[in-house]
């Protein structure tokens, strides 16, 4: 779910610039130190940053969203780690908006922080935690990407909220948006779990 | 599948323009509008963007009309929000039974940022149209962004159009075989896709590496060059039309339409 | 013949790109076996995707049996069921993580109940010779298994008509021939089959009719002979004649040789220049017998016996299933391509051979030597080779025709 | 000739696969035109890959310029640059988001100064025919330009060695002779060329010495016309001989023609019928002229202007250079490959025809020429088209010869 342009006012846009920063100055940090490491992990980096852009560009069945990136990304969490992943997360929210006007360049702080990293995250953990508990493997992919989806639209509802409290307050105004958005976007996380789940499978039966 | 901005953007009225000039101009035009406090100027800047859209870039009129519907969705589900949690002023409609209203507060509200996401928007399609992404590479080395993130970004983009025609002959060849019919099926189709996709990704990966080490990859990749002379006329213009935003932002900060 | 598929004036243009097709209007013949040749770039690939509604046309009407293309849903899936399509590239159509879940897409897609959907798996990988393939990954297959996995998928759901996008696009020569042979195996079934290629000598060798297009229009259409005997119109599609062709006109320019109907094959060819020397087919001093045996009513064991007594110089295998049975019993073909063209030549030198086919192709070679001992006056004898149960050495038994 | 690559009984097994290479011993020799010729699978790419290390050899040697290959980076390094390497799909080879870049890629990572760099990357291009397309990005352009984005990479970083898989695959007949025009212009600048394909016809037409491969092993080595004039060797490893060797086969198996050097060409070709017909080459009334002329000397109005008169019947345009001037004066060439032969049949048959080269290939013309003239018996005119400043309507002045 992708917070447009122009739709985050001061000083909100700017605090989530902030928010990412460390994340990304880390993750840049980091890529650098690998990449001189294994220099195949740039290459292989990027090939996974075009298939998130494309896994997020593909139209899902019935629902006027798109695959967001949690899930893509959440594979890279656990192949690069959370803040390389933020890095990914960057750079294919930036061609998002100038390729298809998903998104934008004030709210990208907003965007990056939420889907490049809050989702990931819990994509992670959800995984780690499941494969520890040796739960079944497509129930545990299937989660780790559902709840990553949910967790950014959570998220995202609560960066609109703080922009926006209007005169009911955040809480009434969180409410209110991750009412409205729950229509698309819950259905969109369990398909979304679905899909993952499938691709899983697939991938596991080669 | 997807119609990529970035394509027309290479036959642009405006391609040989420096790219830093346009950048300048949609970046500041953007941060204009977020921070403008009246809907005047996000709405001068959305007119002014768009006609440079459409009358120096010669961008189709139709192409740039459905490019405007993209926002639609999630701007009306934002602002019906907006308008239901901004409580003071005077009431002007009330939802009969339900504890809602809509305020003077509200409205002006959701038409402030109504208009500035539309000014926003038209900001952003003027950058996307106008200037293709290969030309902002080199412009990101110019500004010192770190390298390895330019050239993460560059080989990313190489690969979003091999993959993404990719992704389109699988998605044809299954629409062929009737994929995609009933819901069930269209998750199950796109299961595989996803998949599909995964297992060319992963052999792209390893034929990109291959590829590198075949020409001697050293660690460094070429930035393409571009031109960034600008003359004083279009500077100045760029400036006096940022200029003449700004003083409208700040004299019409206070108005408001209810 | 009855028209299928037929097209007014078709225009397109992809956005932001110059006019696809500009213009374009044909006639596909029931049950014809048609090549749309031209030059990458020349609005093939575009045509082709309009004949099961994957593309709608700007401008300009199609008709398939006589109605015109609707593209409301319901009538899009009936139309794809009907015209099944072959992409270039099997890799991003195959796309089922083992082969057999990949043929069962379309026909569960169909909605069929799962033993018709098993059955139809189970048809359409023997039609394309890939039994004991099901469980296999499509991935580690050869680029011509591929290519016959893809049109397994297709034949599964039992089309009429078959449309294949540059066929034998990056295949070695052994297996192309394998899928063009599968192609006329279709085409003589009755299904209507169409490709596209920019390979003038195997639109020349295959097809009964040639559409040949450049820059978005038809420039010719007519039989292979017609279409491609005009090296003005070939140069002007940017492509090359085949080379037996362009020996041809040479010779023709020449004054060497009479233009008229231009040889197909070097078995034409050779008799062409054969009868200029010496105004008849001579041969040695016998003409050469070529044995014919139907792979599904021979015992392997004998066939191989017979052929290791060495009572034949050449072997050809004709068709996926008599290459199969030849693969199984350990036979091991000398010809698998152009197989009767090849042993009339090695008969005309005194040569024997034997064809291993099957079904209704065995009455094609009976017929095709046939024509060509009438046309060159050379009496080429076929003996059948048929199984005699109970006696001993029969298969050879060498009988006089 | 000096050995430049020699490899003595290599062995390589992919993991969890079956040997692709069993024992392969070769020699290729500075300045050859080599081809390495088999089915899909025969283990040729496995053995280019071998060429500049990027792959190692279960067991067996490899010796470069006489030194066997080490495999330290820096060694590797080194190797590679003078062992360049064009993969067979182009989209897998271009790296970066633009023209340009991808063919700085090789020099810059070599640690060329920028100038030089930039010089490499005009020279490149100009080479390849692709000035102007700095700026393009890759996905914008077509096969054929992609391919020679990949070579012009490769070229940049002025290798000694050029390998090449398959340079023609899913190339249309016009893009494939613009490879293999490039490929001939290479080897004639002194740079060992080696491809590896599965066209038969191709490697017979252009290499100087062809490999034989099937089964990860060498089925035999030499020039074209030994490996290729064996049916047997070319079945063994399913391969389709050359049409027109394959008909010179069938004839000479008939007796009609003398089992000698087969014909390369539809010329030569023609040739060796007529004389078994006539005894000599006849003529029309007339034989026609061969004008020739420089394109890096010659103003393309002039000459735009003497065809438009008339004076020639066929226009040909050979190599790169040419090819691309003609295109900017809009001269349309009739042939742009196969092109002094063309004009040889052309001026046998009493038609006039005009060759545009450039550079070395202009004195090759006119040996060519010559060698056929005084092999033939047949005096070919050779005129060439040179600008006389100041005269008006020099061009096409009739110098008898």
């Amino acid at each position: 779910m992708h917070i447009m342009e122009g739709f985050l006012p001061s000083p909100w846009w700017e605090i989530w610039f902030l928010v990412s920063l460390p994340f990304i100055v880390f993750g840049v940090y980091q890529l650098n130190r690998l990449v001189k490491e294994r220099r195949e992990t740039l290459p292989l980096l990027a090939v996974a940053g075009a298939f998130v852009f494309v896994l997020s560009s593909l139209k899902l069945p019935s629902f006027t969203g798109s695959c967001s990136h949690p899930t893509g990304t959440g594979l890279g969490a656990v192949l690069f780690g959370p803040c390389i992943t933020g890095v990914l997360g960057l750079i294919v929210l930036v061609f998002q908006a100038v390729f298809l006007a998903h998104g934008g360049i004030t709210t990208l702080g907003a965007n990056v922080f939420s889907m490049g990293i809050a989702g990931p995250v819990v994509a992670w953990l959800v995984y780690k935690a499941g494969t520890r508990a040796g739960a079944n493997t497509y129930a545990t992919v299937f989660a780790a990407a559902a709840l990553a989806d949910l967790f950014t639209y959570v998220v995202t509802s609560v960066q609109l909220a703080l922009a926006f409290p209007g005169t009911t307050g955040f809480v009434g105004a969180f409410t209110a948006f991750a009412a409205i958005f729950a229509v698309t976007q819950v259905p969109l996380a369990i398909i979304e779990g679905a899909i993952i789940a499938l691709v899983f499978k697939y991938i596991v039966h080669l | 599948m997807h119609e990529m901005l970035e394509d027309l953007a290479r036959g642009n009225g405006l391609r040989e323009t420096a790219p830093w000039l346009k950048l300048l101009l949609g970046v500041a035009s953007i941060l204009l509008c977020v921070s403008s406090s009246g809907p005047i100027a996000p709405l001068l800047v959305a007119a002014s963007m768009s006609a440079a859209i459409l009358l120096l870039a010669k961008i189709p009129a139709r192409f740039y009309a459905r490019l405007l519907l993209i926002p639609v969705s999630f701007a009306v589900m934002g602002i019906i929000v907006i308008l239901f949690v901004t409580g003071s002023g005077t009431v002007l409609i009330e939802v009969p039974g339900l504890p809602l209203a809509v305020t003077t507060d509200g409205a002006n509200l959701a038409i402030l940022v109504l208009a500035r996401v539309f000014g926003g928007m038209c900001s952003l399609y003027f950058i996307a149209l106008t200037t293709p992404m290969t030309e902002v590479f080199d412009l990101l080395h110019r500004l010192r962004v770190p390298t390895v993130l330019i050239d993460l970004a560059m080989l990313t983009y190489r690969f979003i159009f091999i993959l993404i025609d990719e992704a389109g002959e699988i998605y044809r060849s299954q629409v062929m075989r009737l994929g995609y019919g009933r819901f069930r099926e269209s998750v199950n189709s796109l299961g595989m896709l996803a998949g599909a996709l995964f297992i060319r990704t992963w052999e792209s990966g390893e034929a990109l590496v291959m590829a590198m080490d075949a020409r001697c990859y050293d660690g460094v990749l070429a930035v393409p060059e571009e031109s960034q002379t600008v003359s004083g006329l279009s500077l100045a213009l760029a400036l006096a039309y940022l200029g003449a935003v700004l003083w409208v932002s700040l004299t019409t900060g206070g108005l408001r339409i209810l | 013949m009855r028209t299928l598929i037929e097209t007014e004036n078709l225009t397109y243009t992809y956005p932001n790109g110059p006019a696809a097709l500009a213009g374009v209007s044909l006639r596909i013949e029931a049950g014809s076996k048609t090549a749309i040749v031209g030059p990458n770039g020349a609005g093939k690939s575009t045509l082709l995707l309009m004949f099961n509604g994957m593309l709608r046309p700007d401008r300009g009407e199609i008709r398939f049996a006589g109605r015109p293309i609707a593209y409301d849903n319901r009538s899009l899936r009936d139309l794809r069921r009907r015209v099944g399509f072959v992409f270039q590239n099997p890799d991003l159509q195959i796309i089922a993580p083992t082969v057999e879940a990949d043929v069962a897409f379309g026909p569960l897609n169909l909605g069929l109940p799962p033993d018709a959907v098993r059955k139809a798996v189970r048809d359409a990988l023997g039609y394309v010779g890939l039994q004991g393939y099901e469980r296999r990954p499509p991935h580690h297959l050869s680029g011509g298994e591929k290519k016959r996995v893809a049109i397994a998928g297709i034949l599964a759901m039992e089309p009429d008509v078959l449309v294949f996008d540059e066929p034998t696009n990056t295949l070695d020569p052994a297996s192309a021939e394998e899928v063009m042979e599968l192609l006329d195996e279709l085409a003589s079934s009755g299904r209507t089959v169409l490709i596209s290629t920019h390979d003038v000598e195997l639109a020349y060798r295959w097809a009964d009719s040639a559409i040949l297009m450049e820059r978005g229009r038809i420039l010719a259409r007519g039989s292979p002979e017609e279409v491609f005997s005009d090296p003005g119109l070939l140069a002007a599609a940017r492509l090359k004649p085949p080379a037996l062709l362009d020996l041809y006109n040479e010779l023709a320019f020449r004054g060497i040789i009479d233009r008229d109907a231009p040889p197909k094959s070097v078995l034409e060819f050779t008799d062409r220049i054969e009868r200029i020397l010496h105004g008849h087919i001579r041969t040695g001093e016998r003409v050469g017998d070529v044995y014919l045996c139907d792979a599904e009513r021979v015992c392997g064991d004998e066939l191989r016996r017979f052929i290791e007594s060495g009572a034949v110089e050449h072997v050809g295998a004709m068709g996926t299933r008599a290459k199969e049975f030849a693969g199984r019993e350990r036979i091991y073909p000398d010809y698998t391509y152009g197989v009767i063209d090849r042993c009339i030549l090695k008969a005309l030198i005194g040569e024997d051979s034997l064809i291993i086919t099957s079904g209704g192709m065995v009455e094609h070679v009976k017929r095709r030597i046939a024509e060509y001992s009438a046309e060159s006056g050379q009496k080429i004898p076929v003996i059948p080779v048929e199984e005699h149960k109970g006696r001993h050495g029969a298969i050879g038994g060498r009988i006089s025709s």
